[in-house]
């Protein structure tokens, strides 16, 4: 059986190349993207644990539907408000949202 | 089931009540009956608030805390008060919001006090959690609304890029809190109740990095510094009373429930280390917050952006009341909270009815206030010296009650760091009433009238920030209520 | 009439008058302003002055916590009585924050002391800004102030506790902050404010936290309490027994910080070195205000403060009282040296008045509870308080006809004003005569008391320096009294088409109501009766020596100023061409010249005033600056971390993390 | 819980490659102002017009709406599954969930989110 621990290591590795791509993106729907990665670096986190540390209960699997919703419901505001940067901007990279600042 | 437990969430159930009537009666409102809506939101609002005061203050009072579905969802006296603080706050918001509603937000009058309905519901349920899901759904229902909130003037550039901001990095951030939280799934016994979590944490440096995501994710919605960035822009461009909204309820929430967090799931009473580790995480976070927010308060120009960083440092403040972990601590805080509440808001009052007379919101446009509208610069300038914490304002006592209680825990060196930051957070709020009061300006703002709701806002304000400290009993009685808990 | 229902109208009435004022100003005219809040204050001054007045020489009684009757005086010892006391706030089971009325012989003398100077600037301000005429509209703010600062006053001196004293003195602070910069379209006037309210909050700051240790302790913040029985209580609290200092924090014995804080607040306050930077500037505010604030009330509120503790400091902490009267001394004579170079009227007169409360806090800094004698500088820095508040504010109300009159606050402006303004000059007069220390006006005795004081206690270096000063204030003073009066005259008055005149009678009444006091302060109930350490009468002792001394340097110093300063002459710069020739040819009396020349003119004035007043204003000045520069700095250079670039908001976040992890895992 | 170790290396290793990477992205790239840098297709042919407008805004507004009640019903598994177990309480539960559900769906509608304007 493959151990616990490659399941944090790919979890891990998703977990910073969502960091990654949050940082260096140059569109806004590109940044989205990467915290949808980091939150299936929190999804196979908990699933993992569930199905090899504590396998009896379900606490773990239930934990990640309700991410999954809430990153959806997340996601859904944030494509509406990108768009209207857009809009509003012309452009939905993140040096069009610029202006405000020091 | 016991359905009994449905009764502890009183304040839940008629403010989920209060939101579905008015979804339903915003659905089926014709185009004439339109204006009644405000009205009507007000109107059941404060019923809500009333009602909730009543039963707060009335006589059923809690022994201890009670829970309710098995330990998910936590309440008691102090619980509940801290979400009739938020109920009193969000009525003010709206009363200083309604002139607003009328002339600039014709078309999304409903969605405004919906989305603001939904959000304070998060709250709730951030509040009276007991597990780290309930938490995180709480944080989440009172954050998306919020970034919608902020969006809502759609119309201006600003707000949108605001709410794009916002939006990013609360996400960002909320992924690694949840991240942190995964691993404190797996690593504290496979539960992620508060009471279970405490019993295996033990402050191994795996759990502790776990924890250290948790408390990123936290107090960026706190807006502590190093992940404070957002708030000064958000703060700017969101319209000015979703502004006021951010900075005093959502702040407020979060600290309370980060407080009974971190003693509720990170502090296990038989290994010291584990509230040692946080404490001294903390520490640094506090020092840096308020010195942080103090500097870069000294040039800001825009006054919404002023107080944003000026809410920095006072999130710092209030971090104090953290540290001791006793019920004087939590007592402190949630004073701390009330009248920093007030103090703001009634800025913030001042700011949005002079935005909305005169579109005005930068520091100079404020130059001879006095001359032209002596009440308002006055009630300004008292929350100004409330703010800063002068003597004999309430805002003085506060800083008093969270410093001793900070004390209280050894911690004079901290204490020692706030009161001299004080200081320098004593020069930029003079600086507004140096605006109003000294500099005179060619083209100050016009004489106007407020409305009436701006009016009984403001005044509850200052009635509250002067009077607050002078009525013991309030603070005897949060004192009171914390205990136990 | 019954004091207990009397004492609160005290309080109430003045801060009445100020929400009323407040909120009426722009309704009622100036003057219309003014004359309320002076009729209020009127009526104040006379209920201070029937309850000092019952206090002292009447006999009632109140009835304490407990219920047991109090009087006034039992026998010959004044009892201290709280009069009122309401419960304010609870905070711990045996710590509650009280509001009250206390009424004790150094408190009721204050109630008359701020009465008096509190009506007479309410009158003379009514002169005053009236005439200035350009200021009808502001007068209503004025007066509103002028009765925010009385009440918040009256509440310092009557307060039963140090916690409601500390509030009060924030509240003075504010309403001199409000008063400094009333001339806000002065940039001069609106940098002093600042420079005055974040200097003294910042020694505010010490007296919070020597408040937060000493009540910590005690778990109490009343002045009975702490004061009782030889401050037992403060005793037992911090373990002091005669072998040990008690509890020890980084090795300093704890009530030694807490004590010693305390007094740091009180010398911002009372504007001791290096704490005395703001008093000077504090001068652009209007001049009657100074008279109030910055000479006779304000200013004294931390000698008061000391006077208040004082059984507390002597009994637990005699090191601190030590160092008060080191401190004190210093300032005393370095306040003074620099007085000499000032050529600004009002700049004279607040060097002047750092000098005079240094006095204060040496005769406290010396006393002790004992015997006569070593509690002799206890009433001798009170009457000096009293004393030095009438001559003083008399002195700022006749610099401030006198800069009604010439509009300029230069010494080079004036001279000769003798002939124009008689009932100024008289004052002016009698003021410096008092300040001097000569018999038969106020301050002979007050000086006098606490020159004995400091020599019988073994004090010797410092009543050398005492002395010194003293002589050096003679000087001062009639320095500028010649210069302003005599010396040559302006050219421009007797063209002037309004001649310097002596002003309505609001502004002369009151400078003869204080020469009348300076005058016959001799034939007032002497203060050994009342106000002593251990309140009940004390034989005054009178050491001729240090009389004559005293009167021999003070007539020295007026002569020096005479010789120089009457006339306009060219002696001081002749002097140095014509000096060796002269030196040699009238011995005795050029002698004097030369040292006098040399000495004071040359290295005083060219040495050791400039470097002074450099290492003033570069050094202590200039840290302040520093402070506000850096952090200004700072603020300008870290504006590049909010660049409103969203990912590196995320970059901070997550280096953050990474940070704070790292330094909690290692 | 040394089993552990083998995630703390790689979580350093995961670091040092994000960071690592970003600050050596930052030493090495050549900084140019040139606009043509923030194009999507740098050296290519320029991109006329902008590919987002080819889709109607309706279609996201549609397309939002589609993903927040398709991943809400995802909530309904886990009662489906245990569906037996919980009884007529957990109907109830589920119905109330849907009916907070619908009255936000009759909200979208009413304010015309779905019509294909």
């Amino acid at each position: 059986m493959i151990p616990v621990q490659f399941y944090l290591v790919i979890s891990t590795l998703l977990f910073f190349i969502g960091v990654f791509g949050f940082i260096s993106r140059k569109n806004l729907i590109g940044l989205l993207m990467s915290i949808e990665l980091i939150l299936n670096a929190v999804n196979i986190n908990f699933v993992a644990f569930n199905r090899y540390l504590f396998p009896n209960q379900i606490e773990g699997y239930i934990y990640s539907l309700f991410i999954i919703v809430v990153a959806a419901a997340e996601t859904a505001v944030a494509i509406a408000i990108i768009m209207n940067v857009y809009r509003r901007m012309g452009n939905e990279t993140v040096k069009s949202i610029k202006e405000l600042k020091n | 089931m016991d359905y009994s437990q449905f009764l502890l969430m009183k304040p839940e159930i008629s403010l989920a009540l209060t939101l579905i009537v008015l979804l339903i009666a915003d659905l089926f409102m014709g185009e004439k009956s339109k204006q009644y809506f405000q009205p009507l939101a007000l109107v059941l609002f404060a019923a809500h608030t009333a009602i909730n005061f009543c039963d707060c203050c009335g006589g059923s009072c809690m022994a201890g805390q009670s829970e309710a579905f098995s330990g998910m969802y936590i309440t008691s006296n102090i619980h509940v008060f801290v979400k009739n603080m938020l109920n009193v706050g969000t009525l003010l918001v709206f009363l200083f919001s309604f002139e607003w509603n009328k002339k600039e937000n014709k078309e999304h009058i409903a969605e405004f006090y919906l989305l603001m309905m939904a959000t304070l519901f998060g709250m709730y349920l951030m509040i009276s959690c007991g597990d780290f899901l309930l938490f995180y759904i709480g944080l989440e229902t009172a954050s998306i609304p919020m970034a919608t909130l902020v969006a809502l003037n759609k119309k201006r550039n600003e707000s949108a890029e605001a709410a794009a901001k916002y939006i990013l990095t609360a996400g960002f951030s909320s992924s690694v809190m949840l991240f942190g939280i995964s691993l404190i799934y797996g690593s504290c016994g496979g539960s992620l109740y508060f009471c279970d979590v405490v019993k295996n944490f033990t402050a191994e440096p795996f759990q502790i990095l776990a924890m250290i995501f948790f408390m990123a994710g936290v107090a960026f919605k706190i807006s502590l510094v190093p992940f404070h960035l957002w708030t000064a822009d958000t703060y700017q461009g969101a319209p000015t009373s979703v502004t006021a909204y951010l900075s005093v309820m959502s702040k407020g929430a979060a600290a309370f429930a980060f407080m009974v967090i971190m003693w509720k799931a990170f502090s296990n009473i038989d290994v010291k280390s584990t509230f040692v580790s946080w404490t001294n995480i903390l520490w640094w976070i506090i020092v840096i917050t308020i010195t942080v927010g103090n500097i870069f308060a000294i040039r800001q120009k825009n006054l919404k952006r002023f107080l944003a960083f000026s809410s920095i440092s006072q999130a710092g403040y209030i971090m104090l009341g953290l540290m001791s972990g006793t019920a004087e601590g939590m007592g402190s805080m949630v004073y701390y909270i009330l009248v920093y509440l007030f103090t703001n808001l009634g800025a913030f009052g001042i700011i949005s009815n002079i935005e909305d007379k005169s579109g005005k919101v930068g520091m100079d446009d404020y130059n001879g206030l006095y001359e032209t509208n002596p009440k308002m610069a006055v009630v300004m300038m008292l929350a100004m010296f409330s703010l800063a914490g002068i003597p004999p304002f309430a805002g003085f006592w506060s800083k008093f009650f969270i410093f001793a209680s900070a004390a209280q825990a050894g911690e004079y060196l901290l204490v020692f760091l706030a009161l001299a930051n004080t200081i320098i957070s004593l020069y930029y709020y003079l600086l507004v009433v140096k605006a109003m009061f000294i500099n005179k300006s060619d083209t100050p703002i016009a004489t106007f009238k407020s409305d009436k709701m701006s009016l009984i806002g403001i005044t509850v304000c200052t009635v509250g920030f002067l009077f607050l400290g002078f009525i013991s009993q309030i603070y005897e009685q949060i004192i009171a209520w914390s205990f136990g808990i | 009439m019954e004091i207990t229902s009397i004492a609160p109208w005290i309080l109430l009435l003045p801060f009445l008058m100020f929400i009323f004022l407040g909120l009426t100003a722009h309704k009622f005219s100036g003057q219309t302003s003014a004359k309320i809040g002076t009729t209020a204050f009127g009526i104040v001054a006379i209920l201070c002055y029937y309850v000092a007045g019952r206090y002292f020489f009447g006999n009632f009684s109140v009835l304490d916590a407990n219920g047991f009757e109090v009087f006034n005086k039992t026998g010959e010892i004044y009892n201290q009585i709280t009069v009122f006391n309401w419960t304010w706030m609870q905070m711990t089971e045996n710590l509650t924050i009280h509001i009250g009325f206390y009424l004790d012989p150094i408190s009721a003398m204050m109630l008359v002391v701020i009465a008096t100077v509190s009506l007479m600037v309410h009158i003379y301000s009514y002169g005053y800004m009236f005439e200035h005429g350009h200021f009808d509209e502001g007068m209503s703010r004025y007066y509103a102030v002028l009765s925010l600062f009385s009440f918040a006053m009256l509440g310092l001196v009557l307060a039963t506790n140090i916690f409601q004293m500390y509030i009060f003195w924030e509240l003075v602070g504010v309403s001199s902050f409000l008063l400094i910069g009333y001339y806000f379209f002065k940039p001069a006037a609106v940098s002093a404010c600042k420079k005055a309210f974040i200097v003294t909050r910042f020694a505010d700051m010490f007296f919070l936290i020597g408040i937060l240790i000493l009540s910590y302790h005690t778990q109490t913040f009343d002045f009975d309490q702490l004061n009782a029985d030889n401050a037992k209580h403060v005793l037992d609290s911090f373990s002091i027994t005669d072998g040990s200092r008690g509890i020890t924090f980084l090795g300093f014995p704890l009530i030694t910080i807490a004590t010693f804080c305390i007094f740091l607040g009180g010398a911002g306050k009372s504007a001791m070195f290096p704490f005395h930077i703001w008093l000077p500037d504090a001068m652009e505010g209007p001049t009657p205000s100074s008279a109030l604030i910055h000479a006779a009330t304000m200013v004294v509120a931390g000698v008061f403060l000391v006077a208040r503790l004082f059984p507390v400091y002597s009994f637990a902490a005699p090191e601190v009282l030590n160092a008060i009267c080191y401190i004190g001394a210093f300032t005393a004579l370095f306040a003074a040296i620099i007085a000499v170079a000032q050529t600004d009227i009002k700049r004279v007169l607040a060097f002047s008045t750092i000098s005079q409360i240094a006095y204060m806090m040496v005769a406290l800094g010396v006393a002790r509870f004992g015997n006569h004698e070593s509690e002799l500088g206890f009433t001798a820095s009170m009457m000096h308080l009293f004393t030095h508040a009438m001559f003083k504010a008399m002195l700022f109300l006749c610099c401030g006809c006198i800069i009604h009159c010439v509009e300029s606050n230069e010494m080079s402006k004036m001279g000769g004003l003798k002939k124009y303004m008689p009932i100024t000059y008289w004052c002016f007069l009698i003021g410096c005569l008092a300040i001097a220390g000569i018999p038969i006006f106020s301050g002979f005795y007050s000086k006098g008391e606490i020159l004995t004081a400091c020599l019988e206690n073994g004090y010797t270096a410092i009543y050398v320096v005492m002395t010194l000063t003293a002589g050096l204030t003679a000087f001062y003073m009639f320095r500028l009294f010649f210069h302003i009066f005599h010396y040559e005259e302006n050219p421009e008055y007797a063209t002037s088409h309004h001649k310097p005149h002596d002003q309505g009678w609001q502004m002369t009444l009151p400078l003869i109501v204080f020469a009348v006091l300076t005058v016959g302060f001799v034939f007032l109930p002497g203060f050994n009766n009342a106000i002593t350490a251990t309140r009940t009468y004390m034989e005054m002792p009178t050491n001729w020596t240090v009389e004559g001394i005293s009167i021999a340097v003070a007539l020295l110093g007026i002569a020096i100023a005479f010789f120089l300063y009457y006339k306009k002459n060219e002696k001081p710069a002749n002097i140095m061409a014509k000096c060796p020739a002269l030196c040699e040819f009238v011995y005795n009396r050029m002698k004097i010249d030369e040292i006098w020349y040399g000495i004071t003119r040359s290295f005083i004035f060219g040495v050791i005033c400039k470097s002074i007043a450099w290492f003033d204003h570069n050094c202590i000045d200039g840290f302040m600056n520093l402070c506000a520069w850096i952090t200004q700095k700072v603020s300008l250079e870290t504006k590049d971390a909010q660049s409103g670039n969203v990912q590196q908001y995320v970059w901070v976040f997550i280096m953050g993390v990474v940070t704070i992890a790292f330094l909690a895992l290692y | 819980m040394s089993s552990y170790e083998i995630f703390v290396i790689v979580f350093i290793m995961a670091l040092v490659m994000v960071l690592g990477g970003s600050v050596i992205g930052l030493l090495l790239s050549p900084k140019s102002k040139n606009n043509q840098k923030g194009e999507q297709y740098e050296s290519g042919i320029p991109t006329r017009g902008t590919s987002w407008m080819q889709f109607k805004v309706g279609y996201y507004l549609i397309a939002i709406l589609f993903l927040m009640f398709d991943v809400e019903a995802v909530l309904l598994f886990p009662w489906a599954v245990i569906m037996k177990g919980m009884g007529v309480e957990g109907l109830y539960a589920v119905s109330f969930f849907l009916v907070v559900l619908i009255l936000g769906l009759a909200y979208a509608w009413r304010k015309g989110a779905l019509e294909w304007k």
